[in-house]
């Protein structure tokens, strides 16, 4: 059987706060198979850490997921006890993120933060823990990894903490990574390094990688499958191959326009004209037709339904529909 | 390869913002909280009351009356009278003139004193910055309350009026209260200070008058207010223990601290709760509305939260 | 020596006891307890021991070194006196069984009490009295007694290095001792009469000019008093023992204890049976609260102090009688006592408490309430209403200054005298600061009027003796006022000295040094467990306590 | 770059900085004591002004005896040459050294501050975590709502309320003291009977001291609960429980540490009014007595010994501060 490692079913989030709703996640579905690297794409506040976060139940508490579903090995996750969740997190699934220096205790060394997972979920005794910890530091390729496991994070470079939190993921070898923006606050050529050192894992460990980007390189680079979110929204999800050759929506359209292509020399780049909508009172119909040049009068008057474009490759667009149909 | 130009996220950040500037978001956000608007509803009114009631009544300040010695609450004397035949109501809402204004004033001044000083010290530095904290220092280092009884002597030495004794508390209460404020402004400063549009100013050449109190003062705003408002708190607490060890608002002047003298003696505070209770609750209600108001300013003003 | 006048003045004076003369309006009472079997438990189980109250000693337990009344009250217990007072203030013996005085009032001569013994069995003799006498001139002496206004002959001299002993200091045997004064003085006897130190054991390391090793004794008393100095715990209670040794026999109360308590504690404390005899602000609330106890003995009795306004004379507004007497006929004194003491005090119009032997009124002006004879006065004085209603003369305003502490005596007088002043065109401003404060203001003449109560007085002198021209640092003065003080200190014959003091009295009503306020009642209470307690204020608690008894002790 | 060397080169920094921290607090003691003694100097009266009984010539005698009659500055320096001998003075009122005098009472006032301070720290703490982990829930607005309450009473007016409601209607505890009277009480009976004793005094202190800590906790753990650290904590599957407590309190008491460097001087001033109400043998009501008398020996030194104590407690708090903030690098 070949039943896939995560599925995001419709998933759909709310925030509550003083001024209203915040419809941050709606009817979100795609899913990831075991070892395979999935990118979710999209701007800031389009809903892809938010997704990821329901993934991981690490949701904040104003935040609930309004309807929908996450399921991990066919098993729902939602709804499931705190504990259940909790038992998987750090052992099963596992969570880099964007800034390694504040995501990292500042007051604990890293060693110590490094045996944590692995004392609570694999029941080591800490001296053995300790010894793994530093076995893994020297596996993401620090030097003098046994000092590095006795230094507080504020005596360390990004790159080197980025490494060390990789290595804190994946000590109980998870069967999935999240990594949020992993190499957003760091150098590019670091970024390389790290990028290349979770392609590495990945493959050494066959985990799945759930990458959240707004980096198309970086997609281009280490993806299988690209979904593409926009406020709130999947709007085409495919085949990295797919989506880059053929992108089907007006939005994954600009994007990869709005990419610099090396020795293409441009004047200007093509950008997205005007504003992403105010996520308090998005409109009852496709949110993107505001700035979209193709949008016509059908846009604006209900959700666009997911139009199937091949072999995985879907999106939610009514002039993409027209044109299939057509 | 980004694709989304940080200049388009300041947009989006801009585009939020827009419409609201930080203190009038601030105000809405204020007006939202439920408990902070009865708060500052009741304060007015009390306010409102002190002002205006005492034309209403029909009795006289400091009126002493053999007879009508320690009543208890009646129709003539809605909260009864004290061992001198004074009305109650009437002294209470002249003494929550005096109470609230000694509050008010004595943080105003300890406010401008710590923000002078804590300005100054943080925009200056160098020995303008060390004289400053190791003055604020030396006297964060003296106990208040033995300094506050000395001066309470000491300033009595000096012919003033009587009637001017309550600025003298107020002074003395100022005078304990801006170390710690100017502290707190300093760092504020210092942070403020190495933000770019400090830096414009500096470019633009504008004056050392202009910078500090056209753009940095501003800026401080927000955390004096909340300051400020639950400093008004303290003082009236602080006028209170004053009182109590005699070194407050002098009788026959009220104020809701001495009035609530009368506590000290067991009888009456077990049998006469109409001396107490009204200033009692005065002050604690006075003091709960201030702190909650100050809260909600502190919530509306930090948008974290 | 003067005999317990140190007490804080702001303070309530404790020193508690009876009294069964009735004089004019003030007059002493006991309630007997309605109901004794309310006694608390924690009472009762209290078999030999005495539990009274004190408010703050500080742990200086010599008479000559204390600085505040409390400790005097502790030293009382442990010490004595030579020379007591009787329930009306006059000397009577006490440690010394008799004196003589010559007719020239020079010559004093005391004869000790037979069995006369300090605590630790060692008798007391004339040397001890010799000793206690010189040492007090000793020049490095700086505690709070002034021997000096005993005048002992040679005892300057003795100051001033000039001579190695008193010369006016004869012990004839150990139990006679002869002292010779340059001055005669009513007030000499009883300071010479004062308590008495053991030569052999606070100077035994001493040597004129070093006191350190007599200080270092003062948390270890040794006196001749009815009781025996046990421990101190700073701040919670001073424990003492019967004297075996006491002259007139061991005391029938074996332990006694000064518990420490406060204003916030004292009526809950003693209601809780924690304390057997305390005593309480006078006023009807206080003394309803102790008849709801029912095991209370209620005692309400005369004091010895009274409350005044002082005048500043140099103030050349002030130095016109009409106008002080203005100012005492416009303050409604009546109204002040009312509120305060509710019946239980009455107005002053002499320098001393109705108690006393001094006291006689008939002849003295009353100063009743009289707001249009003080604006009668005040016209004739020159002093006419301004545009704002206050008087003035020459541009002068009648604006003035009244220093005062914080009491609740003040907080009623402060607004009846504004109130009252007003009324005759006066204007008022109160100046509130801490006693000390307000003696050094006044010391410096920095005011117009001061108010304060005096501590208690045992001699009419002591009422008085401020009010001599050169004595009087507020620029008072009245030749015959002067002489009839000099007259009545020189006699000791009371007879003699009632009519001088009669006279004395009637001339100051008329060019007023001060303004006499209130008299009071001092109110205290004791579990009725104590028996034969009758409080007076000249004897003391101490002048009592070897009488007391407890009902159910062993 | 690394933690060995790191802790051995931070030991060095740490013996400078307290070096020179403590060379730094002389001036600053030089300048508190002279302040103090200017403001006790010029406050009408003095020791033997409050005498009312003395003739002049006596209280000239007496102020001669006891050097009042100098000039304030000479006063000062003669006061200053002894406390450099180590000699803190003579009380005049006590007629004890005053060492020996603050030595009877300061340990009482250290035993009601002291049991307080770790009440109300552990109070504010807990229920400051706790309001933290909810914001804005039921439990939380009660909280505040109590915590504004308890910060509303002024000092003597709660000790009133305490005094009349426990002590006198209910009967359940001592109105005041420190024992009962005449109690000759040993071990564990006397632990006792101080304990009884203790309870409505450190009630009173507690609440008005817990409430403004509760509300810094509240908003120090709320920050820290909102650090990203937090998440990757949560995130590594570990217990809600060791997430607050060891992952978010520890940094949030971070900044708890420079508060608690104040505690210690107010543990002793902050205490008079409270102690003076409940009759607890402390040193807050002897210095009121002292104040009153014009006690200057006395009063310089307990005044100088809060100041010394506000700055040891500030230097513990910053030297705590390195300790636990591998950040913070002494300067």
């Amino acid at each position: 059987m070949n039943q896939p490692l995560i599925e995001f079913d419709r998933l759909s989030v709310e925030i509550h706060t003083k001024a209203g709703i915040v419809r941050a996640a709606q009817d979100v579905s795609f899913s990831i198979s075991a070892g395979q690297t999935v990118a979710l794409v999209g701007e800031s506040g389009c809903g892809k850490s938010i997704s990821a976060l329901s993934l991981m139940g690490l949701l904040p508490s104003a935040a609930r997921v309004a309807s929908g579903e996450i399921r991990y090995q066919g098993a729902p996750l939602t709804g499931q006890p705190r504990e259940t969740l909790r038992r998987l997190r750090g052992n099963d699934l596992a969570m880099i993120f964007q800034e390694p220096m504040s995501a990292l205790n500042p007051v604990l060394t890293i060693g110590e933060q490094i045996v944590e997972p692995l004392i609570k979920h694999q029941r080591l005794r800490p001296k053995a823990a300790w010894v793994k910890a530093v076995a893994l530091l020297d596996k993401v390729g620090l030097a003098r990894p046994d000092k590095i496991a006795e230094s507080y994070p504020h005596e360390l470079s990004g790159g080197m903490l980025q490494r060390a939190m990789i290595a804190m993921s994946m000590s109980c070898q998870p069967k999935l990574l999240i990594a949020d923006e992993p190499t957003t606050a760091l150098d590019v050529t670091i970024s390389a390094q790290i990028l290349d050192l979770l392609q590495t894992l990945q493959k050494s460990e066959q985990m799945a990688l759930l990458l959240i980007t707004h980096d198309l390189g970086v997609v281009a680079q280490m993806a299988d499958f690209v979904v593409v979110m926009y406020a709130g929204r999947v709007v085409e999800s495919g085949p990295v191959r797919a989506i880059f050759k053929h992108p089907q929506h007006p939005y994954t359209q600009g994007l990869l326009a709005a990419r610099p292509v090396p020795g293409a020399r441009l004047a200007r780049l093509p950008s997205i004209r005007g504003q992403v909508p105010n996520p308090m009172n998005l409109p009852e119909y496709c949110s993107f037709a505001e700035r979209c040049d193709q949008a016509q009068a059908q846009c604006r008057q209900g959700q666009p339904e997911y139009v199937s474009l091949g072999a995985m490759h879907q999106s939610a667009c009514f002039v993409v529909q027209k044109r299939e149909f057509a | 390869m980004r694709f989304f130009s940080s200049k388009m996220r300041q947009r989006q950040d801009i585009a939020l913002a827009a419409s609201l500037t930080p203190m009038r978001q601030a105000l809405r956000r204020l007006r939202h909280n439920r408990a902070a608007m009865s708060a500052l509803i009741f304060l007015l009114l009390l306010i409102a009351v002190c002002l205006a009631g005492p034309w209403f009544s029909s009795w006289q300040l400091d009126t002493t009356n053999a007879l009508q010695s320690r009543q208890a609450p009646s129709m003539d004397h809605w909260l009864g009278t004290d061992f001198l035949g004074r009305d109650v109501l009437t002294r209470l809402m002249y003494a929550g003139r005096i109470s609230l204004t000694v509050g008010l004033i004595s943080v105003v001044l300890s406010v401008a004193l710590g923000f002078v000083a804590g300005a100054l010290s943080g925009y200056c530095g160098g020995w303008i910055d060390s004289l400053i904290m190791r003055v604020a220092d030396l006297l964060m280092t003296i106990p208040s309350l033995p300094l506050l009884i000395a001066l309470g002597a000491l300033l009595s030495e000096l012919k003033i009026e009587p009637e001017i004794r309550i600025y003298m508390v107020m002074l003395m209460l100022s005078l304990i209260g801006w170390p710690g404020l100017a502290r707190m402004v300093r760092g504020q400063i210092l942070s403020l200070r190495e933000r770019d549009f400090m830096l414009a100013t500096e470019v633009l050449g504008l004056s050392l008058r202009r910078r500090l109190f056209g753009h940095l003062l501003p800026n401080t705003v927000p955390i004096l207010l909340v300051v400020a408002t639950t400093g008004v708190a303290g003082a009236i607490l602080g006028e209170a223990s004053l009182s109590y060890l005699g070194l407050g608002v002098v009788p026959p002047t009220p104020s809701w601290g001495n009035m609530m003298d009368s506590a000290n003696s067991f009888i009456d505070f077990k049998r006469r709760p109409w001396l107490w209770m009204p200033p009692g609750m005065a002050i604690f209600l006075t003091v709960i509305a201030i702190n909650v108001l100050g809260d909600g300013m502190r919530d509306a003003l930090d948008p974290k939260s | 020596m003067p005999l317990s006048m140190r007490l804080a003045i702001k303070l309530f004076i404790r020193v508690l006891v009876c009294s069964l003369s009735v004089v004019c309006c003030v007059h002493a009472e006991t309630i007997r307890a309605p109901d004794p079997s309310q006694i608390p438990a924690e009472a009762k189980a209290r078999k030999n021991t005495l539990i009274a109250t004190i408010a703050a000693p500080q742990g200086v337990f010599n008479p000559y070194l204390i600085s505040n009344g409390w400790d005097e009250n502790v030293t009382a217990a442990i010490f004595g006196n030579l020379v007591g007072l009787d329930r009306q203030g006059k000397p009577v013996s006490d440690q010394a069984e008799s004196w003589t005085i010559s007719p020239d009032g020079l010559v004093y001569t005391f004869k000790l009490a037979k069995n006369l013994k300090f605590s630790d069995g060692s008798p007391l003799t004339a040397s001890d009295v010799a000793f206690t006498l010189t040492f007090l001139y000793d020049p490095a002496y700086d505690g709070e007694t002034d021997i000096s206004l005993a005048h002992i002959k040679g005892g300057d001299a003795y100051k001033k290095g000039a001579a190695t002993s008193i010369s006016g200091i004869v012990v004839i045997n150990p139990q006679t001792i002869q002292i010779t004064v340059t001055e005669p003085g009513a007030t000499t006897l009883t300071r010479l009469g004062g308590p008495i130190l053991s030569k052999a054991y606070y100077g035994k390391n001493y040597q004129k000019g070093k006191l350190e090793s007599l200080r270092a004794l003062s948390n270890k008393p040794i006196g001749s008093g009815p009781y025996v100095y046990e421990n101190f715990v700073p701040g919670q209670e001073v424990r003492f023992k019967a004297n075996p040794y006491y002259f007139k026999g061991k005391p029938a109360i074996e332990n006694f204890i000064y518990r420490i308590t406060t204003d916030a504690t004292r009526l809950q404390l003693f209601q809780t049976g924690g304390t057997d005899i305390e005593s309480f602000p006078v006023n009807s609330d206080n003394i309803e609260q102790l008849k709801e106890m029912g095991f209370a003995n209620i005692h309400v009795y005369p004091s010895s102090d009274f409350s005044l306004i002082d005048f500043n004379h140099k103030k050349p507004y002030l130095k016109d009688a009409r106008v002080r007497q203005a100012l005492i006929y416009g303050l409604d004194r009546k109204k002040l006592v009312d509120l305060i003491y509710q019946g239980n005090g009455s107005v002053a119009n002499l320098p001393i408490a109705p108690l006393s032997w001094a006291y006689n009124p008939s002849g003295v002006n009353t100063f009743l309430f009289d707001p249009a004879k003080a604006r009668a006065l005040l016209d004739q004085a020159g002093f006419k209403p301004g545009k704002d209603g206050v008087r003035e003369k020459n541009g002068q305003r009648l604006s003035l200054t009244l220093l005062a502490t914080k009491s609740q005596f003040n907080d009623a007088l402060i607004p009846i005298a504004k109130e009252s002043y007003k009324a005759i065109g006066v204007e008022l401003n109160a100046e509130i600061s801490d006693f000390n404060a307000l003696l050094a203001k006044r010391k410096a003449g920095s005011f117009d009027l001061a108010t304060y109560r005096t501590s208690g007085l045992s001699d009419p002198h002591d009422g008085v003796k401020d009010f001599r021209t050169n004595e009087n640092k507020f620029g008072y003065g009245n030749p015959k006022v002067d002489d009839l003080i000099t007259k009545g200190n020189e006699t000791s014959n009371i007879t003699q000295r009632k009519e001088i003091y009669h006279q004395l009295y009637q001339v100051l009503a008329n060019d007023p040094p001060c303004i006499f306020l209130a008299y009071r009642n001092i109110l205290s209470a004791s579990n009725s467990r104590v028996t034969n307690y009758q409080p007076n204020i000249y004897l003391g608690l101490t002048g009592i306590l070897p009488e007391l008894r407890l009902t159910g002790a062993k | 770059m690394l933690a060995a060397d790191i802790t051995g080169r931070k030991f060095t920094a740490m013996r400078a900085f307290v070096l020179r921290r403590v060379l730094a607090a002389i001036p600053l003691l030089l300048g508190a004591s002279l302040l103090i003694f200017l403001v006790f100097a010029f406050t009408p009266g003095d020791f033997i002004d409050g005498n009312i009984n003395l003739t002049a010539q006596r209280a000239a005698e007496l102020k001669a005896l006891y050097g009042l009659d100098q000039p304030w500055w000479l006063r000062y320096l003669h006061w200053l040459e002894k406390l450099l001998h180590g000699d803190l003075g003579f009380s005049m009122q006590y007629q004890i050294p005053v060492t020996e005098l603050l030595g009877q009472y300061v340990f009482n006032s250290f035993l009601l501050a002291s049991v307080s301070m770790v009440l109300y720290w552990g109070i504010a703490l807990l229920t400051g975590v706790l309001a933290a982990v909810q914001p804005y829930s039921l439990f939380d607005r009660l909280l505040t709502l109590a915590v504004f309450a308890a910060m509303s009473f002024p000092v003597f007016f709660l000790c009133l309320l305490l005094i009349k409601w426990a002590a006198v209607d209910l009967g359940w505890l001592p109105v005041g003291g420190m024992l009962a009277t005449g109690s000759d009480t040993r071990g564990w009976a006397y632990v006792h009977e101080v304990a009884i004793h203790m309870v409505l005094p450190v009630i009173t202190l507690v609440m008005l001291q817990a409430g403004g800590l509760t509300r810094y906790f509240r908003a120090s753990m709320f920050e820290a609960l909102a650090m990203d650290f937090v998440r990757t904590a949560r995130a590594k599957g570990l217990k809600e429980r060791t997430v607050i407590f060891k992952h978010a309190l520890r940094n949030a008491l971070l900044p708890m540490i420079a508060l608690a460097g104040f505690e210690l001087p107010a543990l002793f001033s902050g205490a008079i009014i409270t102690e003076k109400l409940f009759n607890w043998p402390g040193v807050g009501h002897v210095h009121i007595d002292t104040l009153a008398a014009r006690d200057y020996p006395v009063l310089m030194a307990f005044t100088l010994f809060l100041a010394a104590l506000t700055i040891l407690g500030n230097l513990m708090a910053d030297i705590v501060y390195a300790c636990v903030d591998p950040r913070i690098r002494l300067r």
